[in-house]
């Protein structure tokens, strides 16, 4: 492993170097919200950020993303292919829950037969420098989803804040030629290290929400029909927020944009819900997941159930956005409590 | 690795209107280039997600059969946008097809079986390819005894006819077509399909049951072929979802853990059963 | 593909002429324009007529949708009120036109963008005015680029 | 008498009220409002026995608009054998309104609900506190005095109230639900007879005199972050089509995509629709996750709708709401007329 030390002060030098190769990503501010966003000025960069708003999935799965372009020339049709899936990307102090999404991300777009070119090829692309949460909240639970918030895994290059520095490291390949080209960085000190992992403790110990997550899901597979779920979409008003500020939601629709008088348009990809009653409406009028208790169920399941069998891991990071976000508090720590009721009571009856 | 989403594009080469109100067509579409067609590679029972450009996207299963060749057909009822602007189209207009997808009828393990097709309404396009896979010359030999029996509301309605009444004269298959009322001229069965089945009541012995319909048929018809002695994995059916995506990534067809567009369509009974009644 | 309605650029020699999209009702406005044209009064051959058969049936969708669609302007024009062929179809929608008009603004859409009036079966020379005065507010307005996508 | 003093006194009457009600049977379930698990939340809770009834809670951030359940009925409105259940609704004074504008909308039958009315003292713009707190934990957030006292880890900060109040609610005129004259039992707790509202929308002279291009600079600023989750529209009580506009597609309408055009359209067209509908409640500013402030465009609804039609919506079930109403001298002074 490498590390090395960055002054706080000199992010904006290490910005002017990379942004020259890369299409470089940070936290920004945008309208009171953190968000991540193409920085032009090194100045806009704000490191010092509990989370933001919207995850950094949608750098690389943006909200509306074109799949291709096409135009018309009489009854021809000609496709266009993306030509900018190869520019290098770079998203820089992305949290530990968020990185990790990457890597949630990354496995179910290339599950499959058939592999979701677009995203992978940019993903590819992106190196990403993932940065130590030093004061996780209240709503963060990352530990009980095996995450950390010092996790480096998923990251290329890790820094740690330490007051007036950062500690960089290495990971990946990637990072290591990333921190290669940094010349000037200095080289970090044992106490350094030392203090990274004293502040990974306190963070880590800091955690109030934790859940077993292998009783949820066992729970959850045993309990598709039960009363539980009338009680928990109850008070949900089926917006979207839950979903579209999760790092782990996937789901899109796909649409066709025309520039009529051009002749030309775009088959586009945007973020769509579950939440939604269109969501699986079919054009006959059936609908299969036609009212709110199925289509909370359906969140809960995918990301719990679903997603262990299929891919053997949970489909949630821990980031606690969706319970920040839902304006009606009908949040995730009081639906797995609910659903982990489930069990207490089974339990008391088989031992009564 | 090609990107999944972009179409091999085709022209019309010819429509047929199926039904007497005249809201399904069969389409019947040419590739462009040849190597898209030879990557067109095809099993009775799988979809396609074809797209008029600029209008947008639906899955339809594939009409015609693997052994069709030179060809694909797809039947479309005219009932939303994308099926709408199908309807609209002319000969020799762009189609954008991306495919074969699904899991389609499991032509290898029905090998040396017996089969049972029941259909309803226009969902019989993936039972018509499944039903010529089986007569071709080459195929004939490894499958049993096969028996459709088709029902629709109104002679009116009853696609392919001009394969049906072929079927009809030959005597390895046993045709029975049944329409849901009395009608002047119809000669052959008259009764919902359900009791047909009944009427019919094909021996479970060494056979599989294919059922595709509108859902009361299926249910009707699956609780009849139970009562007398069909087991649970030997019905298959072939489900139906909103999909957009139709490679398992834009989420919506999901039934549990399952995705009906990678999974299925195509499910036996015993695993329908398995699955959350979310379908 | 539908073919171009509207040419979003004008030849560059030639001073730029708005293109407006008009909603008339069948009974008055659209015989108007049609008593207009067979008296030989001059308007401005700016305006795209659409028939429709009152003006309660006018949408607000349709007036919105048209300024996405690149329209420059948008001319509505209905019977006189009490004149409606449908009794009260007018009434009805001036009231939506109203809050259209004031919201439009509010948003920041320029108030020009979306003009209303009246004009009768028999008001050929009143149709051919108010057209023409329609035609220099927007014309005053420039082009309507707030829409555009980018692409 | 302070903030926090008022709201207790708020509470316990609640609370002896909804008691009564339930143990007299003169309602079947309440819904109301819970403490929430986050600071600055508050959570809306079904209850329909005397046991429960000291979870219902009444503070400034009780700002769900609670006729949303309505419009549909959720399940636990609605009994398999008796059928529609008579639901007592926790009412501040645009639920109420809410309520009463659903009913002469026919969505709402009156004689099945009652209205518990509560003297609403304005809720916090929770929004704009998270935003000026910035990125810093809000661990508690309290009511004393004048002022909101928020907490953090190693942070205490106070906002006055009048200040940071939700912007709709700074010159609520009704604060307590109405009373409707020919449903005399239809509310109970404090209720008003509003007649002849003043209200001048000050508010928004400032914004109004700005130039077009400054308007459409503002709004445009404001949207810009909108994610299209519809938050805005789920949290509505007016919002209860079953295909909402944006989400027709035979024939596709309007993009669906965050692409500044659409999203100006949508947020057009739903104020639009809100036209002589909105009760003020401000739920669709304060539900928004990216703190998107819709205020505005309520507000010169309201005074669109004022101004013109000389109409308060919510107040008479009995009276046609304006834009499904007609009068054949209505102002038309925006038409065109030749010079």
């Amino acid at each position: 492993m490498v590390e090395k030390i960055l002054k706080k002060d000199d992010i904006g030098k290490l910005y002017s170097e990379l942004e020259k190769e890369y299409k470089f990503y940070a936290p920004t501010k945008v309208k009171g919200n953190i968000a991540f966003k193409h920085i032009l000025n090194a100045e806009e960069i704000e490191l010092d950020y509990l989370n933001s708003k919207v995850p950094p999935k949608d750098v690389l799965f943006p909200q509306k993303e074109t799949i291709f372009e096409y135009r018309y020339e009489g009854k021809e049709v000609i496709i266009e292919e993306r030509k900018d899936l190869d520019d290098k990307l770079l998203i820089f102090g992305v949290r530990p829950c968020d990185a990790y999404s990457f890597k949630l991300l990354e496995d179910f777009f290339a599950s499959g037969d058939f592999q979701d070119d677009i995203f992978l090829k940019k993903r590819e692309n992106a190196t990403i420098i993932g940065i130590g949460c030093n004061s996780p909240r209240q709503s963060c639970f990352c530990t009980s989803v095996g995450g950390h918030p010092f996790q480096k895994e998923s990251t290329d290059v890790f820094l740690s804040d330490l007051g007036d520095t950062y500690l960089v490291e290495a990971i990946s390949e990637k990072g290591k030629e990333l921190v290669k080209k940094l010349s000037w960085l200095a080289d970090a000190k044992k106490a350094d290290m030392e203090k990274s992992k004293e502040l990974a403790k306190l963070a880590e110990d800091s955690f109030t929400t934790k859940f077993n997550f292998d009783l949820v899901t066992k729970v959850l597979d045993e309990n598709f029909e039960h009363p539980v779920w009338q009680e928990i979409s109850e008070s949900c008003i089926g917006c979207s927020s839950c979903t579209f500020l999760c790092p782990t939601c996937t789901c899109f629709d796909v649409i066709d944009e025309n520039d009529e008088y051009n002749n030309r348009g775009r088959r586009i990809r945007i973020w769509d819900t579950c939440q939604s009653c269109l969501y699986t409406l079919e054009t006959s009028g059936h609908n299969p997941r036609p009212a709110k208790i199925q289509r909370c169920r359906n969140r809960i399941m995918h990301k719990f159930s679903y997603y262990p069998s299929n891919y053997d891991c949970l489909g949630c990071v821990g980031c606690g956005r969706c319970i920040t976000a839902c304006p009606v508090n009908n949040e995730l720590r009081l639906i797995i409590d609910k659903i982990l009721e489930i069990q207490e009571k089974s339990g008391e009856k088989v031992s009564a | 690795m090609p990107n999944p989403y972009i179409p091999m594009l085709t022209k019309i080469k010819s429509i047929i209107s199926e039904n007497e109100v005249r809201d399904i067509k069969t389409i019947e579409l040419e590739f462009q280039k040849e190597e898209d067609y030879k990557a067109f590679d095809y099993i009775p029972g799988q979809f396609a997600e074809i797209s008029i450009i600029g209008k947008g996207e639906c899955p339809i299963g594939i009409a015609s059969s693997p052994t069709e060749e030179g060809t694909i057909k797809f039947t479309i009822k005219k009932m939303g946008t994308v099926t709408s602007s199908f309807h609209n189209s002319d000969i020799g207009d762009t189609i954008g097809v991306r495919g074969p997808l699904g899991n389609g009828w499991p032509m290898e393990e029905l090998k040396g079986q017996n089969i049972v097709v029941i259909g309803g309404g226009f969902a019989f396009s993936t039972l018509r390819s499944l039903v010529l896979y089986v007569l071709d010359d080459n195929h004939r030999k490894d499958y049993g005894d096969i028996t459709v029996i088709y029902g629709n509301r109104d002679s009116g309605e009853v696609l392919y006819r001009d394969v049906l009444e072929e079927w009809e004269k030959r005597d390895d298959i046993n045709v029975v077509l049944t329409i849901d009322r009395e009608e002047e001229g119809w000669t052959r069965k008259v009764g919902f399909v359900a009791a047909i089945v009944k009427e019919v009541a094909p021996s479970p012995d060494n056979a599989v049951a294919i059922i595709c319909g509108p859902p009361i048929m299926i249910r009707t018809a699956v609780d009849e072929l139970v009562k007398i002695g069909w087991k649970d994995e030997k019905i298959l059916n072939s489900l139906e979802m909103r999909m957009k995506c139709g490679i398992g990534k834009c989420g919506r067809c999901n039934i549990g853990e399952k995705f009906v567009c990678i999974d299925g369509p195509v499910f036996s009974l015993a695993e329908l059963k398995k699955m959350p009644n979310e379908y | 593909m539908t073919e171009p309605i509207v040419e979003t650029k004008q030849s560059e020699n030639k001073e730029w002429e708005p293109k407006i999209i008009a909603f008339l009702c069948n009974w008055c406005s659209y015989a108007g324009a049609d008593l207009a044209g067979v008296s030989r009064i001059q308007y401005p051959p700016n305006i795209r007529i659409v028939r429709v058969p009152c003006s309660g049936r006018i949408n607000a969708y349709f007036i919105i949708k048209s300024l996405t669609d690149g329209w420059d302007g948008v001319l509505i024009s209905g019977c006189h009120p009490g004149d409606c062929h449908y009794i009260s179809g007018n009434l009805v929608a001036r009231r939506r036109f109203a809050i259209l008009k004031e919201l439009l603004e509010f948003f920041g859409i320029e108030p020009g963008r979306v003009n209303f009036m009246w004009a009768s079966a028999a008001e050929g020379e009143r149709f051919a005015v108010l057209v023409r005065k329609a035609t220099e507010i927007v014309k005053k307005l420039g082009p309507n680029t707030k829409f555009e996508k980018k692409w | 008498m302070g903030l926090e003093t008022v709201n207790k006194d708020i509470e316990t009457n609640l609370r002896e009220i909804a008691r009564g009600l339930l143990k007299d049977k003169k309602v079947d379930v309440i819904i109301g409002y819970k403490k929430g698990t986050l600071p600055l939340l508050s959570q809306p809770i079904i209850i329909d026995s005397e046991e429960e009834v000291d979870k219902l809670i009444w503070n400034n951030l009780c700002y769900v608009n609670l006729a949303k359940y309505l419009v549909p009925r959720v399940p636990r409105f609605v009994d398999s054998e008796k059928g529609n259940l008579k639901v007592g609704v926790v009412s501040k004074g645009c639920v109420g309104r809410a309520l009463i504008h659903l009913a002469s909308e026919n969505k709402i039958n009156l004689d099945e609900i009652t209205i518990i009315g509560i003297p609403c003292n304005g809720v916090i713009n929770r929004q704009r506190i998270e935003m000026e707190i910035g990125e810093k934990e809000i661990l508690e957030v309290s009511v004393s005095g004048d002022n909101i006292i928020v907490k953090g880890k190693d942070f205490e900060k106070e906002f006055p109230f009048d200040e940071y109040m939700n912007d709709l609610c700074k010159g609520c005129k009704i604060r307590k639900p109405p009373l409707v004259s020919k449903a005399p039992d239809l509310c109970v707790g404090e209720c008003e007879e509003y007649s002849n509202i003043v209200d001048d929308f000050s508010d928004i002279a400032e914004f109004e005199a700005l130039t077009p291009e400054e308007k459409w600079n503002q709004i445009t600023e404001e949207l810009s972050v909108c994610t299209r989750c519809y938050a805005c529209r789920e949290a509505c009580p007016m919002c209860y089509c079953n295909l909402c506009f944006v989400d027709q597609n035979k024939p596709v309408w309007f993009g669906k995509t965050t692409d500044l055009p659409d999203v100006f359209v949508y947020h057009l067209i739903r104020a639009m629709h809100m036209a002589g509908r909105c009760v003020a409640c401000g739920a669709c500013s304060l539900v928004c996750p990216m703190g998107i402030d819709l205020n505005k465009i309520n507000r010169k609804l309201e005074k669109i709708v004022k101004e013109r039609f000389d109409f308060t919506s919510g107040l008479d079930p009995d009276v046609l709401p304006p834009m499904v109403d007609f009068k054949m001298d209505d102002a038309q002074e925006f038409m065109l007329e030749e010079d």
